[in-house]
């Protein structure tokens, strides 16, 4: 389905997933009756088979029995040809689903590919089949407006551009719901969303959360509790490393040197990001602890440069073998901080003689060819790398996955490295947690050497809530932080 | 200088105290932060039933004296001082409140412009029916009795089915009655009239001019008649004050002024003033008498030397002339009708020749001048200049050949640049044709401007500098920039002052004695025709109905349409005053027609040699 | 009339030709697509991307996608959002009432406030009143809205706490009192540039007309001043008027835009300046289509209702 | 009077309208504050001790009047009264430059369909009223969402969002005045169409095409806000009024100063700009002439 994350939070309060995963990492049972593993025989051994075992006493908001049928029919619908699915990683390799029992299903993998756990658990949910399988353009039906799921809440009304209003589903499955109704309000300007958190017109501000310049205030207010969570996206510098200076290891460390990292995060962050040197959110298990470490050195970026044979020419800007040490950065033009970032990053860069000049864009040009067929310079960018709670990276590392060179992901940085190609490979088939960990220890340990990305620091959401409103919890596994409305409830 | 206490011994046997006496009136505007009076020390008395003219040039102050009596001078930058009684009362120290119960009351008015002057929203019975509610306390359906009484009285047909019309739909003489009717509601005792035929054709003022005689005597009240026209003053009124640069340099029984004038202004003003009939036994157009403004002594006017050419092929043949313009409508652009402008015409004109054409408003005079230069696309018919069709010319040998013919317009305001110098203005038609470097063009510029009564300097100054005369003089030395042999002079002196228009009628007079012009001399103003034309055509609905000869057609005028107009004419001369006109209240016809609309086959006859008149039908005959 | 009217409908569909073709051809040329959000935000590979420009029908060629779009608007099909798969009617319509009640407010009150200034300002030129409403107006002309927007937001909700900071109602409540509240500061910042604009045109219009003759006429027969003020000068005024409603309605829409977004107003011009964030192409158009017919409508309108009032025009 | 005294313009080219434009003390003001607006940010930012573009990240959010800066400091610690300085030069030429070739378009447009009129004339205006047929903010919005910001995209779009106006009042004027009849002597004595058109025609447009000038400058000024506020506008480091503004709003609660300085700046350029247009307008236009 083609979406954003805004309607993130509406699906998980209408719909079900097989199973989820909770804050620690865990996979959690939802329309499942148990998660499957190598070891309770839901899963064979190399990975191929997949039997599921379902809940039997699930039913749809229009109180239809909940079935296999339901979920052979979502997971083939996605692989529709004609259904505009936003993603199919993972989901293309399922192969003869087969409905065993009203409470079991059974698919054949083509490849074994550990990720799609993850991607199940937290990127799909399963719709009905009794409604849907009689719409003929599955693309525009008028279960959009109207869904019918197995969630925790039922829709109630939307109004275009201002809010959409759930229900409590009193038959719900699980854990809850314990509060009546869920309104979600749709504000786009981030300070009208804080000014509405301050005059209590709204309970809690998620997805975008509270600007960080508002965050220190926002704590001082009464009544009012503010929850500064990590997520997993990392905020770095994308270089473009088939671009002229750029491609250099040795230029892309010294920049890396000159940035006054700490500036960024404890100024225009206001101190609420903490630093990373790897892709994977330091919550994960897969993290890999000890990587080198960020320093704040332009004397020794100048040093690196003036070696390797970067010379300062005209207006200071170095050059080497007619290659100027100059290059664009672009990000979504009207994000504030981002843009801050990149003004802070020109002074630093110019000190040791690279020139950098600003290009953003509204979104939906930069993120569109410019970014896809990286025909950027450099790019300011947050991005979750992990598939649900899952490290696999191949479609942003791969060197198969470069669009610009026809292929399959959405390796924009053009990073290429036979090595880290070999680990990706070996991770995807792994299904041991211990083996897993190792493989990509050392990915992030190569990723890091490499300085495929710059990274600045692991995202992170404030968020506010109302005081008295219970049952709020942070979980870096989901995209959103509202996944668990079902089990809040006011004291 | 005089005053009330010379009252004319005719209207002085029944003067018993004036209705209206007007006592050291000045009237200052704001200029520039300073005061600058308008009117200056302006006394005069209206007796009862008498009729006063106030006549003047433009700027003379004669319609500020009006506005100033009905305390009409807006209050932010105008200021009046002096005396004005109405029947003993000051007019001047009345409260605001008061004041309304005079005006529209006591003293009405009627303006020049019929056409603005009714407000377009409201009908006009409504606009009547107003001030009988107001001023005479009427209920709302008496009123509308009364209203359509007046209606009747100012002679408008069907004056019960046109109450609640809107003014648009009236024409400019219909109008001027409907405000006639709105004056008279309250039966005032004095009728202020600003220049009120002005803006009308001839035979609609002859129709005004004889309304308001006669219901002045029915209702029993004094008018002040204000007007620029002598030939107006001479019909209407009984005693003149002559204004003069905000002054009132004159005043006296009209009569009286016209037959002896004592001040130098007055001489020089009726000297201007072309008289119908004063041209009997001269086959030659004649100058005007110019009259020093200040001494009062004048030249004698001569008559002009014979300049006609006597070539065998005359200068400008038009034949069959046609010029219709569709009036569209729909979403295609259907043709619903056709304004005929000119219908059929044909005509010629010598080099050295004037030939005039005369008509009222809409009858295809100005298209026909226009056809002739091809300024305006003629339906058919041909355009023989020097032999050469000009229709049948391509846009590029036109705009080569228009250095033959050149045209001069009537408002001199509107027909100069006013973002170019004088001097560029006149050099553009060389410059444009690529005729002269810039030096020779300011030597021909400097030679123009002598030749045309100014002095070379002026060509740096820009329009709004000169005078309108002076700017028509600019005007026709920039017509001859390019040494044509034919003018078309469409109203060329009809806004101009009467002694400015004398001027400028001596100048082309001589122009075309020194340089042999041809002028289509275009006119509604007879006088000024019979005084500076050899021949003229009567243009009616698009046709030529009479040409000829101008003394022929003059002395012996044959279609009934020509003595209409020959007969509306007012003349200057008070002593025929007396004289009731027997005047038609009917309408100027349009010329629009039905997209089906054949014109008839005229038949024409020669009256004497060369004087030719169209056969006229039922139309004519009552 | 009616064949005036008809006349006039032709050349305003002429018109929406032109306008969707420039609009479509904007659109589409422009760098950027309504994909990239998706391949931002949803991890989608190129070959996913490539699959859903085609099941858009994105990737045949301008003309024939423009042929397409504009026969099934003629067939009232206008197309359904990329966003959610909304009939694009449908999701102009769930906002024209927001939009609609925010300008109608507006309008009143710049058309009485602004109409007595402008009248006011006419009949007492160059004093005192009429120099502030000058001055009041050219600044409020001058001012951003979206600026003045967020000082009355940070001074009335932020600081005084008397109004919302934003949206139509709250969620839940609706009633009449709710809303009239959420309404009161949108309505007043874009009513801020109506009333200045109104006070302009009435205030100039009012002093085109006292100068006129027959405003002259109505003096010279005595009417008191009051009468000449409303039965003669402000019938006149108010002619010009209509046409200055009909064409002050881009500007008002275009204001509307503004104010929403500042108040988050969920009307159509937040809802256009979203779908082109997103490249949302029917939307986008849909909404173009949209405004240029209620801009056409207006033009009509006031023409129609111009030769009704005023007499001199009979048009057939 | 006779008709000829008010039948057409008295229009002194320069006197009697520089008197007239003196005495509107508010459109004085208004080129007096313009004046200085562009003299003060064309050499102010010269007379400063600090570089519009130098961040301090140690002294963000200074307050006005703290220590040497005068209106304080930014989000990046940089000095708002330089950036102010710049943002004004910025905006300003946005002003001018969007006003010229507004003008230059409009002034082609509107002469071409004014004097050629039938098909020419049809097919130019009803694109001029296609183009008017999108609000302003859309049409610009709708351009400036599918273009990379910056100086000259920016200008040019505005550029495009105002010629219409300028063409239509043009076009009326120069179709109006095609009939005067010294258009018509100009034709009678063989001038070009090109002649006549922009050396008779235009020049006598020009009392509305000035007023249409300085208000599209005051329309640019604001309109380039409106991008920027909306996301869409003059590219970081460099500034703008707008984009200064866009950066402020954020912090209105906690650095009020960030918004109000540019707000002021922004209100205090385009007002000034509105009265010396609303002063020109009374000054060349003759009607406002006392008798």
């Amino acid at each position: 389905m083609p979406g954003i994350e805004v309607d993130q939070g509406i699906w998980w309060q209408v719909f079900s997933p097989l199973w989820f995963i909770d804050p620690d990492g865990k996979f959690v049972p939802d329309l499942a009756r148990e998660v499957p593993t190598i070891e309770n025989g839901g899963l064979s051994a190399d990975g191929l088979t997949w039997n599921i075992k379902l809940r039997s006493d699930v039913k749809w908001h229009d109180g239809t029995a909940f079935t296999a049928e339901d979920v052979k029919f979502s997971l083939e619908l996605i692989n529709n040809p004609d259904f505009r699915a936003r993603s199919r990683v993972g989901h293309s390799l399922v192969k003869d689903i087969k409905v065993v029992a009203p409470d079991e299903v059974h698919w054949r993998m083509e490849a074994p590919y550990s990720p799609y756990m993850s991607i199940l658990g937290s990127l799909t949910f399963i719709v009905p089949k009794h409604i849907l399988e009689k719409v003929t353009d599955p693309n525009a039906s008028p279960f959009h407006n109207a869904p019918v799921g197995t969630g925790p809440f039922r829709w109630g009304e939307r109004v275009p551009g201002d809010h959409i209003q759930l229900n409590a589903h009193t038959g719900y499955h699980g854990k809850g719901p314990y509060v009546e109704r869920v309104v979600f309000k749709y504000i786009p300007d981030p300070t009208v969303l804080y000014t509405q958190f301050r005059t209590g017109q709204v309970d809690y501000t998620g997805l975008q959360g509270i600007l960080p310049n508002f965050v220190l205030e926002a704590k001082t207010l009464k009544g009012r509790k503010i929850f500064v969570s990590s997520t997993s996206s990392v905020e770095h510098i994308a270089p473009n490393l088939e671009f002229g200076a750029l491609a250099d290891r040795t230029v892309r460390e010294a920049l890396y040197l000159a940035i006054n990292k700490q500036a960024i995060i404890d100024a225009l962050n206001y101190g609420l990001p903490t630093q990373t040197e790897s892709f994977v959110p330091q919550q994960a298990w897969s993290f890999q602890q000890g990587l080198p470490q960020h320093k704040y050195d332009p004397a020794k970026a100048n040093t690196l440069l003036d070696a390797a044979g970067w010379v300062r020419g005209s207006g200071g800007v170095r050059e080497k073998g007619g290659v100027k040490l100059e290059f664009t950065n672009s990000t979504t033009s009207g994000n504030a901080v981002r843009e801050q970032t990149q003004q802070l990053l020109i002074q630093d860069w110019r000190a040791i003689g690279a020139a950098m000049r600003v290009n953003n864009m509204p979104a939906a040009v930069i993120w569109g060819d410019f970014w896809q067929q990286s025909k950027f310079n450099s790019v300011i960018v947050g991005v979750n790398f992990m598939l649900g709670s899952d490290p696999d990276v191949t479609p942003r590392f791969g060197s198969g996955a470069i669009p610009a060179k026809g292929g399959r992901g959405y390796n924009t940085y053009q990073y290429r490295n036979p090595e880290a190609d070999r680990l990706l490979a070996e991770g995807a088939k792994q299904f041991d947690l211990a083996q897993r960990k190792t493989t990509y220890g050392t990915l992030q340990k190569l990723i890091r050497d490499d300085l495929a990305i710059l990274p600045l620091f692991q995202g992170f959401i404030a968020e506010g809530v109302k005081e008295g409103l219970q049952g709020f919890r942070p979980n870096i596994n989901m995209s959103i932080n509202c996944w668990n409305i079902r089990e809040w409830y006011w004291a | 200088m005089s005053s009330g206490a010379s009252v004319p011994d005719h209207v002085a046997a029944n003067a018993r105290s004036p209705v209206l006496s007007v006592s050291g009136l000045t009237t200052s505007f704001m200029r520039e932060r300073q005061w600058s009076p308008v009117v200056r020390d302006v006394s005069f008395d209206v007796a009862s039933r008498e009729t006063v003219a106030i006549v003047g040039e433009s700027g003379s102050g004669k319609s500020v004296t009006a506005l100033s009596i009905m305390r009409l001078i807006p209050k932010e930058n105008g200021r009046v001082e002096g005396r004005v009684q109405l029947a003993g009362r000051d007019l001047l120290t009345l409260p605001e409140a008061s004041m309304k119960d005079v005006r529209g009351n006591e003293v009405a008015m009627i303006f020049q412009e019929p056409m603005t002057s009714l407000n377009p929203v409201l009908t006009i019975g409504f606009q009547i029916a107003e001030a009988l509610i107001q001023h005479r306390s009427l209920s709302r359906a008496a009123a509308e009795v009364e209203t359509i009484r007046l209606l009747d009285r100012v002679r408008i047909p069907a004056a019960k089915s046109r109450f609640h019309e809107h003014p648009h739909r009236f024409s400019g003489g219909m109008r001027q009655r409907v405000m006639i009717a709105m004056a008279l509601a309250c039966k005032p005792r004095l009728l202020i009239a600003d220049e009120p035929t002005t803006a009308l054709d001839v035979t609609i003022q002859a129709q005004i001019l004889e309304l308001l005689k006669e219901l002045q005597q029915e209702e029993e009240m004094s008018i002040l008649f204000i007007t620029h026209d002598m030939g107006v003053v001479a019909e209407i009124a009984d005693r003149t004050v002559v204004m003069y640069g905000g002054q009132a340099v004159e005043t006296d029984a009209t009569a009286r002024i016209f037959a002896s004038a004592s001040h130098p202004y007055t001489r020089s003003l009726l000297a201007a003033v072309p008289r119908l009939g004063s041209m009997d036994g001269r086959p030659r157009p004649m100058r005007f008498p110019i009259v020093d403004k200040v001494t009062g002594t004048s030249d004698e006017p001569a008559e002009t030397p014979d300049t006609v050419s006597i070539a065998e092929r005359p200068l400008l043949e038009v034949s069959n002339l046609t010029t219709r313009f569709p009036i569209r409508s729909g979403l295609f652009g259907k043709v619903s009708g056709r304004v005929h402008a000119v219908e059929n015409i044909s005509f010629s004109l010598r080099a050295g020749e004037t030939l005039a054409l005369v008509g009222e408003s809409g009858c295809g005079k100005s298209t026909t001048g226009r056809s002739i230069l091809k300024l305006t696309e003629p339906d058919s018919g041909t355009v023989l200049v020097d032999g050469q069709d000009v229709l049948a010319m391509n846009a590029r040998t036109l705009r080569d050949f228009r250095k033959q013919m050149q045209i001069v317009f009537q408002d001199p305001f509107a027909s100069l640049n006013p973002r170019m110098s004088v001097g560029t203005a006149i050099a553009a038609p060389l410059l444009a044709n690529g005729l002269a470097t810039a030096s020779q063009a300011r030597e021909k510029v400097a030679d123009l401007l002598v030749r045309v009564g100014l002095t070379a300097d002026m060509a740096a100054r820009f329009p709004h500098e000169f005078s309108g005369g002076q700017r028509q003089r600019i005007c026709i030395a920039r017509a001859l920039a390019l040494g044509p042999k034919l003018i078309v002079a469409d109203e060329a002196v009809s806004a101009l002052d009467v002694s400015v228009k004398a001027q400028v009628v001596n100048l082309m007079l001589d122009l075309q004695a020194s340089m042999g012009l041809a002028y289509l001399f275009i006119s509604h103003d007879i006088a000024v025709v019979e005084r500076m034309s050899h021949r003229v055509a009567v243009m009616y609905l698009g046709e030529i109905v009479e040409t000829g000869p101008r003394a022929a057609l003059f002395g012996n005028p044959q279609h009934p349409y020509t003595k209409k107009l020959m007969a509306a004419v007012p003349v200057p001369d008070p002593a025929r005053r007396g004289i009731r006109r027997q005047v038609a209240n009917d309408e100027i016809r349009s010329p629009v027609r039905s997209p089906d609309y054949q014109p008839p086959v005229r038949q024409y006859r020669e009256v004497s040699p060369g004087h030719v008149v169209q056969v006229w039908g039922e139309e004519w005959s009552n | 009339m009616a064949r005036y009217v008809a006349n006039r409908l032709a050349q305003a569909i002429m018109l929406l030709v032109i306008v969707s073709a420039i609009g479509f051809a904007i659109l589409h040329l422009a760098p950027g697509g309504p994909l990239s959000q998706f391949a931002a935000s949803a991890q989608m590979t190129q070959e996913d991307l490539d699959r859903v420009t085609r099941q858009l029908g994105l990737d045949r060629s301008l003309p024939i996608q423009y042929l397409d779009w504009f026969g099934r608007m003629l067939r009232g099909d206008w197309g359904h959002s990329y966003r959610d798969g909304e009939a694009v009617l449908s999701v102009i319509s769930s906002h024209l009432g927001a939009t609609l009640e925010l300008m109608a407010t507006a309008t009143i009150i710049a058309v009485l406030l602004g109409g007595w200034i402008g009248v006011l300002g006419a009949l007492r030129r160059y004093s005192l009143f009429d120099s502030l409403a000058t001055v009041g107006a050219m600044i409020a002309l001058s001012i951003p809205t979206f600026w003045f927007g967020l000082v009355t937001i940070y001074i009335f909700s932020v600081k005084l706490g008397w109004l919302p900071a934003g949206n139509r109602e709250t969620v839940g409540d609706g009633s009449f009192l709710d809303l009239l509240h959420h309404l009161i500061a949108p309505a007043l910042v874009l009513a801020l540039v109506e009333t200045a604009m109104w006070g302009r045109f009435m205030r100039s219009s009012m002093l085109e007309v006292i100068n006129q003759d027959y405003i002259r006429t109505a003096r010279a027969k005595g009417m008191p001043e009051w009468r000449i003020l409303t039965v003669h000068a402000l019938r006149n005024a108010l002619l010009p008027m209509i046409t200055v409603a009909g064409l002050q309605f881009p500007t008002l829409l275009g204001g509307a835009l503004v104010a929403e977004t500042v108040f988050t107003w969920p009307g159509m011009g937040r809802l256009f300046l979203d779908s082109i964030g997103y490249r949302d192409y029917p939307v986008v158009m849909g909404i173009l289509m949209f405004s240029a017919i209620m801009v056409l409508i207006g033009s009509l309108l006031a023409d129609i209702l111009y030769a009704v009032v005023d007499p001199r025009i009979r048009v057939g | 009077m006779t008709s000829a005294a008010l039948s057409t313009v008295q229009l002194a080219p320069g006197h009697a309208a520089w008197r007239r434009f003196r005495r509107h003390r508010l459109a004085l003001a208004g080129a007096v504050i313009i004046l200085v607006l562009v003299l003060g940010s064309a050499f102010g930012p010269y007379l400063l001790p600090f570089d519009d573009t130098y961040i301090d990240i140690m002294k963000r959010f200074a307050p006005p009047l703290s220590g040497a800066h005068i209106l304080g400091t930014d989000e990046l610690g940089r000095d708002v009264l330089a950036r102010l300085m710049m943002g004004a030069r910025v905006s300003l030429s946005i002003g001018f430059v969007a006003m010229v070739i507004a003008m230059a378009v409009g002034i082609a447009v509107g002469a071409f369909a004014g004097f050629f009129g039938g098909v020419v004339g049809a097919v130019l205006m009803r694109l001029v009223d296609a183009m008017l047929c999108f609000p302003t903010i859309f049409l610009l919005l709708a351009l400036a969402a599918l273009i990379e910001p910056g100086f000259v995209t920016t200008t040019v779009l505005i550029a495009a969002t105002a010629w219409m106006w300028v063409a239509r009042v043009v076009e009326a004027q120069v179709r109006s005045l095609r009939e005067r009849e010294f258009a018509v002597a100009a034709l009678a004595f063989g001038s070009s169409n090109l002649r006549i058109m922009f050396r008779e025609l235009v020049p006598n447009a020009v009392a509305p095409i000035v007023v249409a000038a300085t208000l599209n400058v005051a329309k640019a000024i604001l309109l380039e806000s409106y991008l920027s506020y909306l996301g869409y506008g003059i590219q970081p480091p460099a500034a703008s009024l707008g984009n200064m503004l866009n950066n402020a709003q954020i912090y209105l609660t906690s650095a009020p100063w960030l918004a109000i300085a540019p707000g002021l700046a922004i209100t205090l350029a385009v007002t000034s700009f509105n009265f010396l247009g609303d002063g020109l307008r009374d000054a060349l236009d003759p009607r406002m002439n006392i008798p």
